[in-house]
């Protein structure tokens, strides 16, 4: 399971609208996102890293980007339990948004950010189940 | 890619090759030079870009100049008639419904449709007809107060 | 204040618009009042690369009677809904709930289908196709089909309808006067804080609560609570379940808190409108 | 249509500007073209706080139509730094050049400019210039940043207090306090505004390579300060310059500043041998454009058991952003000269400390340091009243001065000039049916109803001023010519942009001279025909502006007579002028009119030997005071005890502005101040998160008070003048705003009071009263 979470092709398919994801060094990764929900998409560059590995409990995955409507920061921290036969994830998220989309975009932004976060773990344990 | 837009803007016939981003407020102000329409907001929240589509009050700044293409525009400037004011420009001038002059257009081209249907028939009701237009500097009683005579004036007309 | 480029395409036919749209997929969007999308696009936060605009397809603006049903055009405007003496006759709940959608300018360009494709987690009409039951007609490549209001609105701007899918038309059935749409809106850009429509009819009461999660939802907990009364007593319990079970938005606006407490109050407010009808 | 008979002064005369206005034939900045006019769009700071690692134009100036990309590196040099006029001893100044340098310091804050043929296409080029940011702590709250350990707004600094500032005065304060019954603790908020004119700000700048001159067209409040402090900036003589202000669309004091895009677009014209056009888009004006107010105030007021007020010791903290504009930091200072309001209160002491915050400027927002004394002094008072169990009238009228006690000199230091403050109360409570309104608020509480209702008896400083208290001189320029057609030209310093100057004017130039209003043309806003003057700001336009038109016509008059003495073959003291007539009675029948007197001042064929010819007369006027306008507002509200909602139901203002040129103007701008405050006090806010963006970024999320909000007013008006200038007036252009932000926070509260809420910061939203009930109601279940 923790492997898993650090093997760049499964966290490529769970990010949402990861488009391409290159490692750049250990636990640090290149990162071209489509972020946004719907229509309001934006395309942000930058970088994804994995932090504060303590095997095989817990990581940190961040990413922080920057696109035409501004930044976008984010951190999952993943804390991983073993129950039985099955793992169970417990995560929290924080994303951070700048600029114009922070400016314009605060109904949203919540709301928004929640449903990426919430495709996220989705679709990680859809790649890991 | 450009696009072909013919329409009609106060009377006259219009015929241009655009841009399809052009926005129909850049387009009155920019290639028809009617720059009486003013731009407030970017959120079609303001309303100073308010002109009349066939006959209805919108927001030239949420739309596209192609999709007026056909359509009869008429812009503040199209609205007196042989040089006399519409009873509701008469009534923003002699209510002191404006001070700086800048959601003015916008806020006579609303009431326009407002009076035109019907929708001014109380202070109330033309307050809640204005709430697609911001005015910051008279604080709305004189523009009330111009609208309802403008309103009372066309009974008397009508 | 000014869009990015795109192209621009104005099919004159459904089966054309639908070809756009299969052609295009993720890298076109649907114009139709274009008040939902200019916006996001003069402030860039969306940038299409085509811009399929309906406007000019023929039939897509009507408000008629189809059976027990009105079935309206997915171009009619809000204000063509609002005024429709035909809806307030037989579906008053509709044009109550087009009156409060943003502002006079607004609803004369502003389409029901625009709206519902858009589904803006605090946009007026869910909560009253919700409350009604609407049906939604999509078209696209293998021909039309039906979503039901309950499975059509499946998230945060997101919907049922599949990216070469365009909504056609929106049936609501008709409905006794016992109807009422209650808002508590954003101060500065008028979307719903909490909108609450609710229909009483023989067959039971439907509660669609807009504004206070990241969709519309119909509150069943309401509606069980009800059993179908509609005293004061049923109705002031009833209403305390408006938002069981339900993630609240929270922002510079409005608290989870408030929402919640607003969705209730605007709940009692709207089911004592409506039985008072 | 004006009265022809009655003098045009005090008559409620349609506005001359407006013909044009209501056609939509004003030119605003953005309707300007210019042949070969290009675009520019600024490029800001998604960070609050970053350093500036890298910056990329290459893909933006690869776009075709894109003309120039340039960065800080580029442009600064040759901008010089944007000033701050406000004289504070000690202050801690932050360089603040066009665009940043290797640092940004808050949201918004300008990068980088792409100009291009299409504003576009500009556009296009803003989104393709890539900035490499290393985000830095932020601080974005006052009362962080002026803690041990903050992080800091600009290391280089040392600190984020920009500075202190202490005021003491009257008798001795310690003194005071010992003597007090009672001393009670407020603390008080004034939330962050933004200004908002539906206009944003824009410029045109255009270079004359010919004549080596450059105009500037600015969405300004102040052409002629701009002319003063732009050629420091941007290296082009004052005499080299020339700046016009055309119709500008509202102001509320946010152009009343030398912006760092205003010098930027003059570099561009002269760099690029073009003219070249910004126009600000809301966002940008949200961002980027000053805000106002953002203090918080800890009060303490001793009072003896009576109610005697002995003094006021205030500590007042004031967010003044990241930089330093034009009046930033003076803004809280003048909150300090009149933290007495309206009343005899012998001692104060005021700590004022300014700090630097990860947010745009704060400067003068309508009202500018008033409206925040008042809604203390006058918060204060209920509270007083309240705590002590005294009606909140009688003890507003214990400590009134008298009107025969003006000048009245306060304890913070400056001298009312004239006032009559139970006058206005009276009124007030006459044309408001004071004793029918606590029936009525009675009624409702017995109905089970959140009924209150507030006062305000607010002075406030106005008619600014006497350049010994002005940064930049406070003295007003005007020009009043009499052409030789009998046709009167008048042009003046001052430059209105709403508040109806081409007007009121007019009136009072028609009337002294005699002739009908329409043969009255006010230029004004162009620094090339306006040669002087100081602008409008601090409801100055009227009060310095109109006394300096008024001094012209009197030396014009005086010409005019001495031309006529000669005419008439007599001396100027048997030569009388009356509505446009100069006569002599018992010395001749003949009458001359001023086509004859002005005829014969040009023509000079036959003028008093040594009589220059000419009949045209300047001058400045320089008053020898501010002024003090007064009055009394109340408010009644109704809340719904459900979501919380304020309704207000009855608003009555009485306000002295002295004499009113043009009453319709006058009760124009009281509504639209109101409207502010209704504004401040029950829904407005700019909103910054903890990193430091902006979350109130566009109308969708600021909410301005629309038609809907606003109650039927009543209205009425005492009148005393003021000594301190020919015309009586006061100004009334803030009356409003100072006046109501307290009247309807004191009738929330008064209607709250029966739960036993004394206090909610401002603005008091539906969810913060809800919230309020909500405790109250759970507590005391």
């Amino acid at each position: 399971m923790f492997a898993a979470l650090t093997d760049p092709g499964i966290l490529q398919r769970a990010i949402p609208g990861c488009e391409s994801l290159t490692a750049t060094g250990p636990d640090t990764y290149e990162a071209t996102l489509k972020v946004g929900v719907a229509g309001l998409k934006g395309i942000y560059k930058g970088t994804a890293s994995i932090r504060d590995k303590h095997s095989p409990g817990s990581l940190t995955l961040a990413f922080e980007g920057k696109g035409s409507p501004g930044f976008v920061r984010g951190t999952a921290a993943i804390v991983l339990a073993e129950e039985g036969e099955s793992t169970r994830l417990e995560s929290t998220a924080d994303v951070q948004v700048g600029g114009l989309i922070a400016a314009v975009g605060s109904r949203l932004i919540e709301a928004a950010s929640r449903k990426m976060a919430d495709d996220f773990f989705r679709q990680l344990s859809a790649q890991l189940g | 890619m450009p696009v072909p837009v013919r329409l009609r803007v106060n009377n006259a016939p219009r015929e241009h090759t655009l841009d399809p981003r052009v926005l129909l407020v850049h387009y009155l102000r920019d290639h028809c030079n009617l720059t009486g329409t003013h731009v407030g907001c970017e959120t079609g929240i303001c309303g100073a870009c308010t002109v009349l589509v066939n006959g209805k009050a919108v927001k030239s700044c949420t739309m596209f100049a192609v999709q007026a293409d056909g359509a009869e525009v008429t812009t503040i400037e199209g609205l007196a008639t042989n040089g006399h004011l519409h009873p509701v420009q008469q009534g923003f001038w002699e209510r002191h419904g404006l001070q700086c002059g800048y959601c003015t257009p916008g806020m006579i081209m609303a009431s326009v449709h407002l009076v035109a249907t019907g929708a001014a028939g109380s202070r109330e009701q033309i307050a809640e007809g204005l709430r697609g237009n911001l005015c910051r500097c008279t604080g709305y009683s004189h523009i009330i107060d111009a609208v309802e005579q403008a309103a009372q004036a066309e009974v008397v007309r009508g | 204040m000014y869009p990015a480029s795109f192209d621009y395409k104005r099919p004159a036919t459904i089966d054309e618009a639908v070809a756009l749209l299969t052609q295009f997929g993720d890298d076109a969007k649907v114009l139709a009042g274009g008040h939902s999308l200019i916006p996001a696009m003069k402030l860039r936060l969306a940038r299409p690369r085509v811009v399929v605009d309906i406007g000019r397809i023929a039939n897509l603006n009507y408000i008629r009677e189809a059976g027990s049903s009105i079935a309206i055009g997915a171009m009619t405007t809000h204000q063509e809904i609002a005024s429709s003496k035909q809806l307030q006759d037989k579906c008053p709940l509709l044009p109550e709930t087009a009156s409060h959608i943003g502002d006079m300018q607004v609803r004369n360009m502003g389409t029901i289908g625009g709206s519902l494709a858009h589904n803006d987690p605090a946009a007026d009409y869910p909560a009253a196709i919700l409350a009604l039951d609407a049906e939604i007609d999509v078209a696209g490549p293998k021909g039309r089909r039906t979503i039901r209001a309950g499975d059509f609105f499946v998230d945060l701007l997101t919907t049922a309808i599949a990216p070469n899918e365009l909504i056609v038309e929106v049936r609501v059935p008709a409905t006794p006067k016992t109807v009422a749409y209650v808002k508590t809106e954003q101060k500065a850009s008028g979307f719903a804080l909490a909108g609450v429509a609710v229909v009483i009819s023989p067959a039971g009461v439907r509660v669609g609560i807009t504004g206070v999660a990241a969709k519309a939802y119909r509150a069943t907990g309401v509606e069980q609570a009800l059993k179908g009364k509609t005293t004061a007593e049923a109705i002031a319990q009833a209403a305390a379940r408006a938002t069981d079970g339900v993630e609240l938005l929270n922002d510079i606006h409005a608290s989870a808190e408030y929402r919640a407490h607003l969705a209730q109050v605007n709940t009692k407010r709207a089911l004592e409108r409506a039985a008072s009808r | 249509m004006a009265d022809q008979s009655a003098p045009y002064v005090g008559q409620a005369m349609k506005r001359i500007e407006d013909p044009r206005l209501v056609r939509g034939a004003g030119t605003y900045t953005d309707d300007l073209r210019l042949p070969g006019m290009l675009h520019a769009s600024i490029l800001r700071s998604p960070h609050a706080h970053a350093r500036i690692r890298k910056i990329d134009t290459a893909a933006a100036k690869a776009i075709p139509g894109v003309v120039a990309v340039l960065t800080g590196a580029d442009v600064n040099a040759a901008c010089g730094l944007v000033p701050c006029a406000a004289a504070i001893p000690d202050l801690k100044a932050p360089k603040h050049t066009v665009l940043a340098g290797d640092r940004v310091y808050f949201v918004g804050h300008p990068v980088a400019v792409a100009i291009a043929t299409d504003p576009y296409i500009a556009r296009d080029a803003t989104d393709a210039i890539d900035v490499d940011y290393d985000p830095l702590p932020v601080v974005t709250n006052m009362e962080d940043a002026v803690k041990e350990g903050s992080p800091l707004t600009h290391p280089d600094l040392g600190t984020n207090v920009a500075y202190t500032h202490s005021v003491a005065g009257g008798g001795d304060i310690d003194e005071a306090f010992r003597k007090a019954d009672r001393v009670l603790k407020h603390r008080l908020y004034h939330q962050r505004l933004t200004p908002m004119p539906i206009e944003p700000r824009g410029a045109v700048a255009s270079y004359h390579t010919g004549e080596a001159t450059l105009t500037l067209w600015s969405s300004t409040q102040i052409p002629h300060l701009l002319r003063t402090l732009l050629p420091g900036m941007i290296g082009v003589a004052e005499n080299k310059l020339r700046i016009v202000a055309p119709e500008v669309g509202g102001g509320f004091g946010c152009k009343l500043n030398v912006y760092p895009e205003e010098a930027l677009l003059c570099h561009l014209a002269m760099r690029l041998n073009a003219p070249v056009k910004w126009i600000e888009s809301r966002r940008e004006n949200a961002a980027a454009t000053i805000h106002g107010r953002d203090q918080i105030g800890e009060y303490e007021i001793a009072v003896k058991n009576d109610g005697t007020i002995l003094g006021i010791k205030s500590r007042t903290l004031a967010d003044l952003g990241s930089y330093l504009q034009l009046l930033t930091p003076a803004v809280p200072t003048l909150t300090g000269l009149v933290l007495t309001g309206s009343y005899r209160i012998p001692a104060v002491k005021i700590d004022i400390v300014g700090l630097y915050t990860n947010k745009m400027s704060t400067d003068a927002y309508r009202g500018a340091g008033r409206p925040e004394a008042t809604y203390l002094i006058e918060r204060l008072m209920d509270v007083v009243a309240h705590e002590l169990g005294i009606d909140r009238i009688e003890l507003r009228q214990k400590h009134f001065p008298q009107p025969k006690e003006f000048p009245f000199t306060t304890a913070c230091g400056v001298t009312y000039d004239s006032g009559d403050y139970q006058a206005a109360l009276a009124e007030a409570k006459k044309i408001g049916n004071w004793d029918q309104m606590l029936k009525d608020r009675a009624a409702a509480r017995a109905a089970g109803k959140l009924s209150g209702i507030g006062l305000s008896t607010y002075v406030e400083i106005c008619g600014m001023g006497p350049s010994k208290a002005m940064p930049a001189g406070g003295w007003e320029w005007g020009c009043v010519r009499m052409e030789i057609s009998a046709k009167v030209t008048v042009i003046t310093g001052v430059s209105p942009h709403g508040q109806g100057q081409e007007t009121t004017f007019s009136q009072i130039v028609a009337d002294r001279i005699g002739v009908p209003i329409g043969d009255v043309v006010v230029l004004h806003g162009d620094t090339n025909v306006a040669h002087y003057g100081r602008d409008t700001y601090g409801s100055r336009a009227t009060a310095v502006g109109g006394s300096a038109v008024v001094m012209c016509i009197n030396k014009i008059i005086a010409k005019a007579k001495t031309i006529a003495a000669h005419l008439l073959e007599t001396t100027e003291d048997h030569v009388e002028f009356a509505n446009g007539i100069f006569s002599s009675p018992g010395v001749t029948t003949r009458q001359l009119s001023w086509a004859e007197v002005a005829g014969e001042a040009y023509v000079a064929k036959n003028l008093p030997p040594g009589l220059e010819p000419g009949l045209e007369a300047s001058s400045f006027f320089e008053p020898e005071n501010f002024t003090y306008p007064f009055g009394t507002h109340i408010c009644a509200v109704e809340i719904d005890r459900d979501t919380g909602q304020v309704k207000i139901t009855k608003y009555i203002a009485v306000d002295d502005c002295g004499p009113q040129i043009n009453p319709l103007i006058v009760e124009g701008q009281v509504q639209g101040g109101i409207a502010h405050s209704i504004g401040q006090v029950l829904f407005e806010r700019t909103v910054y998160d903890e990193n430091g963006q902006l979350l109130t970024g566009e109308f969708m999320d600021y909410p301005l008070p629309r038609a809907a909000d606003i109650p039927e007013y009543v209205l009425g008006a005492t009148v005393t003048p003021t000594p301190v200038n020919p015309l009586g007036i006061k100004g009334v252009g803030e009356a409003g705003t100072i006046g109501a932000t307290p009247a309807i926070a004191n009738a929330v509260l008064d209607a709250l009071e029966p739960l036993g809420i004394t206090h909610m910061d401002l603005p008091m939203t539906p969810e913060r009263v809800w919230q309020a009930i909500k405790t109250r109601s759970t507590a005391t279940v």
